[in-house]
């Protein structure tokens, strides 16, 4: 029993900790992704608000947004972090950096394809991203089951980082060897509740 | 091979990603595990301390004739199955018959053997760099940010004009590193150095059919930019025609011959004849 | 008298959500601009320590880095943030690695000199891929023909690996005791060459 509660509190820090460190907003269906157990929505959207209530009176906090669960700072604390954050420009997420690489150096090139090399779901929210910032564009259609769109580089997004054609991007061929293959036997212990 | 608990160092390489810490006993290996050994080590300097290692040498007293010989079977081995012999392995081969030939010789009585032994600055050598080789080591293990641990950064709405990211072309590169890195064991997924421009051609030639219509072949080539482009666009085409991307068709021989998008629809059958 | 209480907790809340908030490490003289009033380097010390050891048994903590504070996730909950976000960057390869082993402990230092200790040359690749990582940098010219480029390791490569000084790096092993303990069982007897 006291080991149930325990590990509910455990579930609870790895919640918190994920929603601290994302630097988008996370949904249930993220959520749930974080635990090999299944769990339950409602069961989330509890521990959630009960994060939501450990951070009142603090500067930053929990909210519930359309896309999602985010920590944002209060806009009461702004004033202050306005006088030390010289305003760096945001970054775009890794997810995004290597949907856009994928595009450009294998152009034109299916949202499937782009998910078989990165091994890993491409969300329609990072298409939407590069879309809307003019980067990349459907160019065709692809003759197989489904019709997918096809996408490439835009123009603007060789203006934008200032390359002339896409043949200026850094070359992949002098890449190899320099990382390895990260799948080594490498105790990835979980902690244990 | 001996299951004994080797003494804690640092993994002779990463082979597949995997730390070697011992490597076949004997030099008759062959050819294609030859590759990946050479491949393993990091230079001269690494095979040697591996030769050394391997039987269970002092460094620091090196009996010369052994590593050479030993050293010189693994370059002959090297180069008798053509593999690209870097010129810093022969340079240490010279060396340490070198060094060898020098011992041989009868050393001036006046001299302390400690300053005159030709191996000094070899054994100086090796340790720098079996130091550093242990520090990369150690380096590596440490927790690196990203890759062990997240850094915090909650979210800030500033309401001011909202700056978008910047990118830079070298990002690109990065995040193509991380994407090696996951998928090193799928080769196809290398992309070779010039296939990027058929690759950009492919995407011109999809935007020019863009419309959905017939377009004569040859209006997909531009002439005055000369037949290197001439030749990328027509393996562009090739290659969006392996790909289904686009329909060529010709009515008979001699017949002009067509591009279309594969998926344009039915009814935008008449050709768009596009005479110059 | 409460109202101080008052102020110094809310001091507390301010320098808590600036750290959460920053993409950056803060120091000392980042954190003091957060105030338009004069605060003592001491008392911002007193606090961040008090904030280091709210912060012992969550997910999240402070660390103080090469650059200045700042709060990151404790190691143990990388296994379930990977889970839902498996980009990462990549792990290097051995001559990567060596180049940066030997630009950290033997800083500043010239491409020449480490080939020299490696034995090998050094492609240009290595040395950009751990520029770009934002790892290394040029800190001057040597003085010696072609005038060559010293590298040094920076800042943010020592906040990447959470130290706080290049005295902090792992000791250079003294190999001076290179031969194999002879307790140590031999291996199998090896063709003698």
């Amino acid at each position: 029993m006291s080991s149930l509660i325990h590990e509910r509190r455990h579930i609870k820090t790895v919640l918190e900790t994920a929603l601290l460190v994302a630097t988008e907003p996370l949904n249930l269906y993220d959520l749930k992704r974080l635990f090999s157990e299944e769990l339950k929505g409602e069961f989330l959207n509890t521990l959630l608000e009960e994060i939501q209530s450990d951070w009142i009176g603090r500067g930053v906090e929990l909210v519930k947004l359309a896309s999602g669960w985010r920590f944002r700072a209060r806009l009461e604390f702004q004033p202050y972090l306005d006088r030390i954050n010289p305003e760096k420009p945001p970054r775009y997420s890794r997810a995004v950096m290597e949907t856009l690489a994928i595009i450009a150096y294998k152009q034109p090139v299916t949202r499937g394809e782009i998910e078989e090399i990165r091994g890993v779901s491409v969300s329609t929210q990072i298409v939407k991203t590069l879309e809307e910032r003019g980067w990349i564009e459907v160019v065709g259609y692809k003759e197989t089951p489904g019709r997918p769109g096809l996408y490439a580089t835009t123009r603007q997004f060789l203006d934008d980082l200032g390359l002339s054609s896409v043949r200026e991007l850094p070359p992949l061929s002098e890449l190899a060897g320099l990382t390895i293959d990260p799948s080594q036997p490498q105790a990835e212990s979980e902690p244990s509740p | 091979m001996s299951d004994l608990v080797p003494p804690p160092l640092p993994p002779i390489a990463l082979l597949f990603g995997q730390p070697v810490t011992e490597l076949p006993n004997d030099l008759y290996i062959p050819p294609e595990a030859l590759r990946v050994l050479l491949e393993s080590f990091e230079g001269p300097l690494d095979l040697l301390l591996y030769l050394i290692r391997k039987q269970n040498i002092d460094v620091l007293d090196i009996p010369m004739a052994i590593i050479t010989a030993q050293y010189m079977e693994y370059v002959e081995a090297m180069q008798s199955s053509q593999l690209e012999l870097a010129a810093e392995y022969l340079l240490m081969a010279a060396l340490l018959i070198e060094i060898k030939s020098r011992m041989l010789l009868p050393r001036p009585v006046a001299e302390t053997e400690e300053a005159d032994d030709p191996r000094a600055e070899l054994v100086r050598r090796l340790l720098e760099y079996e130091r550093m080789k242990l520090a990369a080591y150690e380096l590596d293990q440490l927790p690196q940010a990203g890759r062990d641990f997240s850094w915090v950064e909650v979210w800030i709405d500033r309401e001011a004009t909202e700056r978008l990211p910047e990118v830079r072309p070298a990002d690109l590169k990065q995040a193509w590193l991380g994407i090696l890195a996951r998928t090193r064991r799928n080769k196809h997924h290398t992309v070779k150095p010039d296939e990027l421009t058929v690759r950009e051609q492919m995407t011109l030639v999809l935007r020019q059919l863009a419309d959905g219509r017939y377009h004569e072949f040859q209006t997909l080539f531009d002439l005055s930019k000369g037949v290197p482009l001439l030749v990328v666009t027509f393996i562009a085409v090739l290659e969006l025609v392996k790909e289904s991307l686009i329909h060529v068709s010709q009515d008979a021989a001699y017949a002009p011959i067509y591009a279309r998008l594969a998926t344009a629809s039915d009814d935008t059958l008449e050709p768009t004849l596009q005479l110059d």
